[in-house]
């Protein structure tokens, strides 16, 4: 153990720690300012468009958990599948988004938005039409680049940082 | 004198009283309903890192720390002397800086010993 | 008014109290406490005489100090006995020692 | 009438903290009623105008002795299980300690004492100092003092000192 | 002192292992159904347990905004959970960077991971002994559900399976942000919920649990 | 003049016939000055760490988080308080008072203006070192009382600590006491024509450091180490009573911050501003210093403690004491001004010699 | 051994529990240490409360669908072990991944390292008591990669980004801009850390000479990483068998002499360094093309065996995988890093203090998820 001269050492780290008072916070102070989060987030929930979905289940196969359970009907008018139940249990869904780059006819999208805190258990299990896409659940660009372009450009740290040191 | 002493007296007594009232407090809160209390024994059992104490409790402890407290009572004997010294040293002159390096000469003899056997090691 | 009787009364009550228990207890450690009360209760007689028969000249609070300076020193040494004792034979009840008992 | 007060209440509690040093079973509870003692020691000196002596009392045995004491408390936990017996000799010792306060009582009550009616000092520390330190002063109490306290760190040092060829029979 | 380099400093074992054995099969068998969340008990019957009602909004005040967290970040989320108090999102914002190690000091218990079965009895204990009132956020898909590792047979689906659950925050793991709302939730629920329940008095599961503290007693 | 530094001096200390009055008035001021102070301090020291840690701290309780303290008093006020089972349980209750006391007393003889004080002892500050000895005695109670091994561990660390820093403490006093000729707080504040800091650099930084050693402020706060010990020796303590622990760290803090603005930086003494101002001012810039050393530093180890302690402040404060003397005595008329050369040169001297022999801890135990 | 104490007294031993919820123990870990006054005898350490069954829940898994778990092994540097997993699955299916998506690979493999030693350091640096400020700074860097992971895969921690036969999607067009923005700031940042600690004489008393793993026993323990260069065993498996395309790149092998605590921390402090030279020369170089190799989506690999391993941040990082032709793995085995790391600890701590034993297992930088699996 050598010392150069005691305490040279500490004074230099104090001086560091003093000099960030001076620096701005990096902190986005979260219920007012928002952040811009990425625009491939994989938000804490899914958003299934009934329209284009065909039934096909590849989803539920992709699903490393089996959160996805459908249940079809065979439509014999338009010798299509019908889906009769969507019902995704997002207490249980890790958000991984297989399920997302599985589905073959884009009707499958994670979502954007992430402040999904609930005070029930219950409140996670979402079916049919509860699924769907609205101003409140926007869907995300994971996996579909045309949804990533109208989104908003994500905020970045080190942006802030290298503005400021301009 | 004794009127700041009584100063200090009866300031001790409020000190005191301040901090009982404090620690009384909450066990009138408790009576009010206001501060929950649900002892079981769990919860009055002791905290190590949620698991159950292993072995006593109250262990026996370390007689390490007894070295420093002997040096250090030596030392807090010798300093009840220097702080008279040092209040009257400008009257006192040269001979009494002597007697006071002579004494904490004869003490240090003591601290170098110790030292020396590694009593202020800690191991 | 409190005079100097009140004093050396309760200093003779100090003193008898840790003579009792330097007398009776078994433990060692409490054997110690109690000495220092009856050097305590010696402190206080010098420092009464000392105030009330030559106020002026603190002869008395120099000697308590002195008493002060032995107390360390005793208690320094008792409990270094006294821990040497316990490490021998993981007790300290007096009477259980033999060996002082000779 | 204030010193009065003080010197009643200080009596009660170094009393009572000193009965209770004695009867406790506690060993710890002792140790902390034993400090209380010492405090209301101090407070006694502060009575008795020697204020500088108070703070002394509180800085070395508050601050020093008791926490050795302590020290040694929580060291021989082990053989302390027993608690705070008392030996054999309980009632001669009754007996001494009536008859040696019977015979202190007394003798305190009936001897007159020439009490001086001068003030005592009130600023103590200064002339403690040219007491202890100035030529005609107790010097060689002084350096006494110190070389027992150097005797009592060496003495310690060498009894609590682990003796090397000891080992065996320990374990 | 020496240290005798072949000698094993270990206690033994090997009980204290079968100890813990037992009662986490115990622990296994007494909770078969999950526990009610607190939001159903505190809408369904409002204890109000204080005298002084017109203080009940300072109170609150004082209980929401100063939510010092207990110690309990067995995995992943974890990273996030330092994430919020980190600078970028600060949690201390709300005054709750005080993390308080020993669960006497502590109000909120964020169970920031998974909780495996050999974990659980250790968790609950940490919630017994924390000083009420106290409150849980289950973070993230494992606290909520036992996540991804669900279908294992050591993960403990969810964490109202042992102790109730205040708040549930989903997310593998949740972003800062959405653990920050969750908190906010919560704080909204202390100021809505007036008083805090008294537990004992509601069907609780957890008075009928093994006692971890007897058992070590037979020893 | 305003209105607070007005009522300080219309209860001069020796107001006749107002001795109930002076005492009733310092009592309060005292009290509500520790409270309030300790508050800020909790203040400071979040937003201050924040600020040096990149964040903001506390700031939604209240206009700029300033409630904080407040909200988390009245929170912990509220709390359950738990006695474990195994506790000695008078013990257990009684440490927090025991700590709290003498941190009071403590500010009984810290002027805060010129005379403003409750009173001017002679041994003022042998009155402040031998209260500050009880507080330990409360640590203590509370280690043993609790009956946790992290407790325990804690109290002991404690004593360790208390044990050790006790004496350079007390030695670098007695350095500034040497110049002053007096203990007397008051006396010391008017002896410093220069500031003490500056005549006394060595001595200083050794009771600074064993200052914050006393009182467990980082990096010396071991006693409560949460990465090693969980919570100290409060960790079974839970509501009020933790809080009065909350309430003897921070203020501690504050007393020993007020004792170093009273004997180094010369006190209440100051141009423009009003004395009480100058005295709170220089009181939470000195306790900003620790809060700055706290962000900034690791904790040090135990034995590292006690090395640092014995084998470097110790001979440190003895070399200190007797430089001092020697001053004292061969120039007793001469500026103070001289001394301030002498000293630093001695300081940077004593340093440079310390750097070379100190080996701080030893390591591993031979095994 | 001998003793070199002279003075003292004997003391019982007794045992204290550290963990499964303690402050410092990086989640669940739980030692049982027998101590004397402070220092430590012995340490038992107790695994299992964060067996989450990875390696079991994989064979039950399409292949695909096990590289969300593998995530979660070594949840500080997820990244790294999707690499370490597609590798293994790649050498199993013979699938060759396209320029481009290893280049992708290889600047993001390097960015975790960075923020795992973030975070390795950070929390060694908190464990040694420097109450969070080193940590919050180290934390802010890695705040830093969070967003650029964000941005390429959604997800801040757990990434799940590499795929079988290359990565799940393109860079984002603003990818690059911002990583070459990264650079030069992280170089600035990294020098004013070490200005800010490195010298430091606490931690330099608290760290050096502390916690020393001699190079022999480092081998017969079989660490890897950071912890076994600073150590000074000169192995890497970037250079001793490169994977990807890390022959492309030129970079050095940082390494120690004393296998103290404070080595560790430079050796981490230095590979940061490394990281980004490798990413500033990665950044210039990326080719275009596809990301991806057209892998199905349900991959039935020949029956057979592999075993596929990387550098990851925390030593080499291996799966060895058994295939039945089937579509999930018949059986994988995880070279935990963490796992094996740990097992240096007991003969590292004994005889330390009760604080070097936190300071040194900060110092092995484990993350409980790998170790219990
Ligand atoms: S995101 Fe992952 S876990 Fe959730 S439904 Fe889709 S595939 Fe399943
Ligand atoms: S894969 Fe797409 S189309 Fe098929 S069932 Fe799922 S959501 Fe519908
Ligand atoms: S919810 Fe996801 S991130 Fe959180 S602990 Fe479980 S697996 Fe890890």
């Amino acid at each position: 153990m050598q010392f150069k001269f005691f305490g040279i050492g500490m004074l230099k780290g104090l001086a560091v720690t003093i000099l960030h008072i001076f620096r701005r916070p990096s902190t986005s102070q979260y219920p007012e300012q928002r952040l811009n989060i990425s625009r491939r987030s994989r938000g804490n929930e899914l958003i299934w468009d009934r329209e284009k979905c065909t039934g096909c289940a590849t989803c539920a196969k992709a699903c490393p958990q089996g959160v996805i359970e459908i249940v079809t009907s065979t439509d014999m008018a338009d010798n299509k599948y019908k889906v009769e139940t969507y019902r995704v249990d997002t207490g249980y869904c890790i958000m991984c988004g297989l399920c997302v780059e599985a589905c073959p006819y884009d009707a499958l999208y994670l979502g954007y938005s992430f402040e999904k805190a609930k005070y029930r258990r219950g409140e996670f299990v979402q079916t049919n039409d509860e699924l769907k896409e609205s101003p409140q659940r926007p869907a995300s660009g994971y996996f579909h680049p045309d949804i990533a372009k109208k989104l908003p450009k994500q905020t970045l740290l080190i942006e802030k940082a290298t503005e400021k040191r301009k | 004198m004794l009127a700041s002493y009584g100063l200090i007296g009866l300031f001790l007594i409020v000190a005191i009283l301040f901090s009982l009232v404090m620690i009384v407090l909450p066990i009138i809160l408790k009576y009010l309903k206001v501060i929950p209390s649900n002892p079981n024994s769990i919860k009055n059992s002791i905290f190590e890192c949620g698991m159950e104490t292993i072995g006593k409790t109250w262990v026996q402890f370390n007689f390490r720390y007894y070295f420093y407290a002997l040096v250090f009572l030596a030392l807090d004997v010798l300093v009840v002397f220097l702080y008279p010294w040092a209040v009257q040293l400008k009257q006192l002159g040269t001979f009494s800086l002597y007697v006071v390096l002579i004494m904490v000469g004869i003490l240090l003899v003591g601290y170098v010993y110790a030292w020396k056997k590694k009593a202020l090691e800690w191991k | 008014m409190i005079g100097l009787t009140h004093y050396l009364v309760l200093s003779a009550v100090l003193f008898c109290i840790g003579l009792y228990g330097a007398l009776t207890r078994r433990n060692a450690v409490i054997i110690l406490m109690c000495i220092e009360l009856m050097l305590n209760a010696v402190n206080i007689t010098l420092v009464a005489f000392s105030s009330y028969i030559v106020p002026q000249l603190l002869t008395g609070q120099v000697f308590a100090i002195f008493v002060m300076v032995v107390a360390a020193a005793e208690v320094a040494v008792g409990l270094a006995i006294i821990l040497a004792i316990f490490r021998h034979y993981k007790d300290i009840d007096i009477d259980n020692i033999n060996l002082l008992k000779w | 009438m204030g010193q009065a007060a003080a010197f009643w209440i200080m009596a009660v509690v170094i009393v009572g903290a000193a009965l209770a040093v004695v009867f406790l079973r506690n060993v710890f509870r002792a140790a902390l009623l034993l400090i209380l003692c010492f405090i209301g020691v101090a407070g006694i000196y502060i009575t008795l105008s020697a204020d500088f002596l108070a703070a002394v009392q509180i800085l070395v045995y508050v601050g020093a002795i008791s926490v050795l004491i302590i020290l040694a408390v929580m060291m021989t936990r082990g053989g302390m299980q027993t608690g705070n017996p008392s030996n054999k000799l309980r009632i001669p010792a009754v007996i001494v300690g009536a008859a040696l306060l019977g015979i202190l009582i007394y003798a305190v009550t009936t001897s007159t004492w020439s009490i001086s009616m001068q003030e005592p000092l009130t600023d103590t520390t200064a002339p403690l100092a040219t007491q202890l330190f100035s030529e005609n002063g107790y010097i060689l109490p002084v350096l006494i003092g110190a070389t027992l306290l150097l005797a009592a760190i060496l003495g310690a040092i060498v009894i609590t000192r682990e003796n090397p060829g000891n080992k065996e029979n320990k374990k | 002192m020496e240290i005798d380099e072949n000698k094993e400093y270990i206690y033994d074992s090997y009980q204290l292992d079968c100890d813990e054995g037992k009662i986490i099969e115990q622990m296994k068998a007494s909770t078969k159904k999950s526990i009610p969340d607190p939001a159903d008990w505190i809408d369904a019957d409002l204890k109000r347990n204080i005298v002084l009602t017109s203080l009940d909004w300072v109170i609150d005040w004082a209980r929401r905004s100063s939510l010092w967290t207990a110690i309990c970040y067995p995995a992943c989320c974890g990273m996030e959970w330092m994430a919020t108090l980190a600078p970028r999102f600060d949690g201390s914002r709300f005054g709750m960077e005080i993390m308080r190690a020993s669960p006497r000091q502590a109000d909120l218990l964020i169970t920031a991971g998974t909780l495996t079965w050999k974990m659980a009895p250790n968790v609950r204990r940490i919630y017994n002994q924390m000083a009420e009132p106290k409150w849980v956020i289950a973070m993230g898909a494992c606290g909520i559900s036992g996540g991804i590792f669900r279908s294992g047979y050591n993960v403990v689906p969810g964490y109202n399976k042992i102790i109730p659950v205040d708040v549930y925050v989903p997310g593998c793991p949740p972003r800062p942000e959405a653990l920050l709302y969750g908190i906010q939730q919560l704080q909204k629920k202390i100021g809505r919920a007036k008083a805090v329940p008294d537990l004992s008095e509601l069907p609780n599961p957890l008075n009928e649990l093994p006692n971890p503290l007897k058992k070590d007693k037979k020893k | 003049m305003n209105a607070v530094s007005y009522a300080a001096q219309a209860v001069p200390a020796d107001w006749p016939g107002g001795y109930w009055w002076h005492w009733l008035f310092y009592t309060v001021v005292i009290i509500v000055f520790v409270l309030v102070m300790v508050m800020g301090a909790i203040y400071i020291e979040r937003r201050g760490m924040g600020r040096m840690q990149l964040r903001y701290g506390p700031n939604r309780t209240g206009p700029f988080g300033l409630l904080q303290p407040v909200a988390d008093a009245l929170k912990v006020l509220l709390k359950e308080n738990i006695v474990p089972n195994v506790a000695d349980k008078i013990v257990h209750w009684l440490a927090p008072v025991i700590a709290f006391t003498p941190v009071l007393l403590i500010f009984a003889v810290i002027p805060f203006q010129n005379g403003a004080l409750l009173t001017d002892l002679n041994i003022g500050i042998l009155f402040i070192v031998a209260v500050s000895s009880i507080s330990t005695v409360g640590v203590f109670m509370a280690g043993w009382g609790s009956g946790n091994k992290y407790s325990l561990l804690g109290a002991m660390r404690n004593v360790a600590a208390v044990v050790s820093y006790e004496i350079p403490m007390v030695l670098a006093i007695i350095g500034v006491v040497i110049f002053t000729g007096s203990l007397s707080t008051g006396a010391i504040v008017d002896a410093q024509d220069i500031p003490f800091i500056l005549v006394q650099p060595l001595g200083f930084l050794i009771f600074f450091i064993a200052a914050s050693a006393e009182i467990n402020r980082s990096p010396f706060d071991l006693m409560e180490a949460d990465s090693e010990l969980t919570a100290g020796f409060h960790t079974e303590y839970s509501g009020m009573k933790f809080a009065m622990f909350y309430l003897v760290e921070y203020a501690e803090a504050i007393a020993m911050s007020a004792i170093i603005t009273t004997i180094f930086l010369s006190g209440w003494r100051g141009p423009w501003l009003p004395p009480w101002l100058w005295f709170i001012i220089k009181t939470i810039i000195v306790f900003f210093v620790m809060v700055w050393t706290r962000a900034t530093l690791p904790r040090v180890r135990i034995d590292q403690l006690m090395a640092l302690a014995w084998k470097f402040l110790f001979p440190a404060a003895v070399i200190n004491l007797f430089v001092s003397a020697i001053e004292v005595l061969v120039w007793p008329d001469i500026s103070q001004w001289i001394f301030v050369g002498v000293n630093i040169a001695v300081a940077v001297i004593a340093i440079g010699v310390g750097t070379k022999m100190f080996k701080p801890g030893w390591g591993k135990v031979a095994v | 051994m001998t003793t070199t104490q002279e003075i003292s007294l004997q003391t019982e031993p007794f045992v204290l529990n550290m963990g499964p919820l303690h402050p410092s123990t990086h989640g669940v870990y739980r030692m049982r240490v027998t101590l004397d006054g402070e220092v430590v005898l012995d340490i038992e350490p107790m695994f299992g409360y964060l067996h989450r069954g990875i390696e079991k829940l994989m064979e039950e898994r399409t292949y695909t669908g096990c590289i969300p778990l593998t995530d979660r092994l070594d949840y500080a540097s997820a990244m790294g072990n999707n690499l370490a997993y597609c590798v293994a699955v790649e050498k199993l299916a013979k699938i060759r991944v396209p320029e481009r998506g290893e280049y992708i690979r290889v600047i993001t493999a390097e960015m975790i390292r960075i923020a795992n030693h973030c975070l390795a350091v950070g929390s060694m640096l908190n464990d040694a008591g420097a109450l969070g400020t080193p940590f919050f700074y180290l934390w802010n860097e890695r705040e830093k990669l969070y967003d650029l992971f964000e941005m390429l895969c959604g997800q801040r921690v757990l990434h799940n980004y590499i795929r079988i036969g290359g990565v799940s999607q393109d860079l984002p067009d603003e990818f690059l801009p911002a990583l070459e923005k990264f650079v030069p700031q992280l170089h600035k940042f990294i020098n004013e850390f070490e200005f800010f600690l490195k010298q430091n004489e606490i931690l330099i008393a608290r760290a050096q000479g502390v916690g020393v793993l001699p190079k022999d026993v480092a081998l017969n323990c079989g660490i890897s990483g950071p912890l076994a260069r600073a150590s000074g065993i000169k192995r890497d498996l970037r250079k001793d068998d490169p994977y990807s395309v890390y022959d492309r790149f030129e970079f050095d092998i940082p390494t120690a002499e004393n296998g103290d605590c404070y080595d560790r921390y430079r050796v981490r402090m230095e590979e940061m360094k490394q990281s980004l030279h490798i990413i500033d020369q990665a950044i210039k170089k990326v080719p275009g093309g596809p990301f991806r190799a057209k892998v199905p989506q349900i991959i039935r690999p020949p029956a057979g065996e592999a075993y596929g391993h990387i550098e990851g941040p925390k030593g080499e990082l291996g799966f060895y995988l058994v295939s039945d032709n089937s579509i999930a793995p018949y059986r994988c085995h995880i070279r935990s890093t963490s796992f094996i790391n740990l097992t240096a600890l007991r003969q590292m701590v004994k005889g330390w203090k009760i604080a070097d034993l936190i300071v040194i297992f900060g110092s092995i930088d484990i993350t409980m998820g790998e170790v219990d699996r």
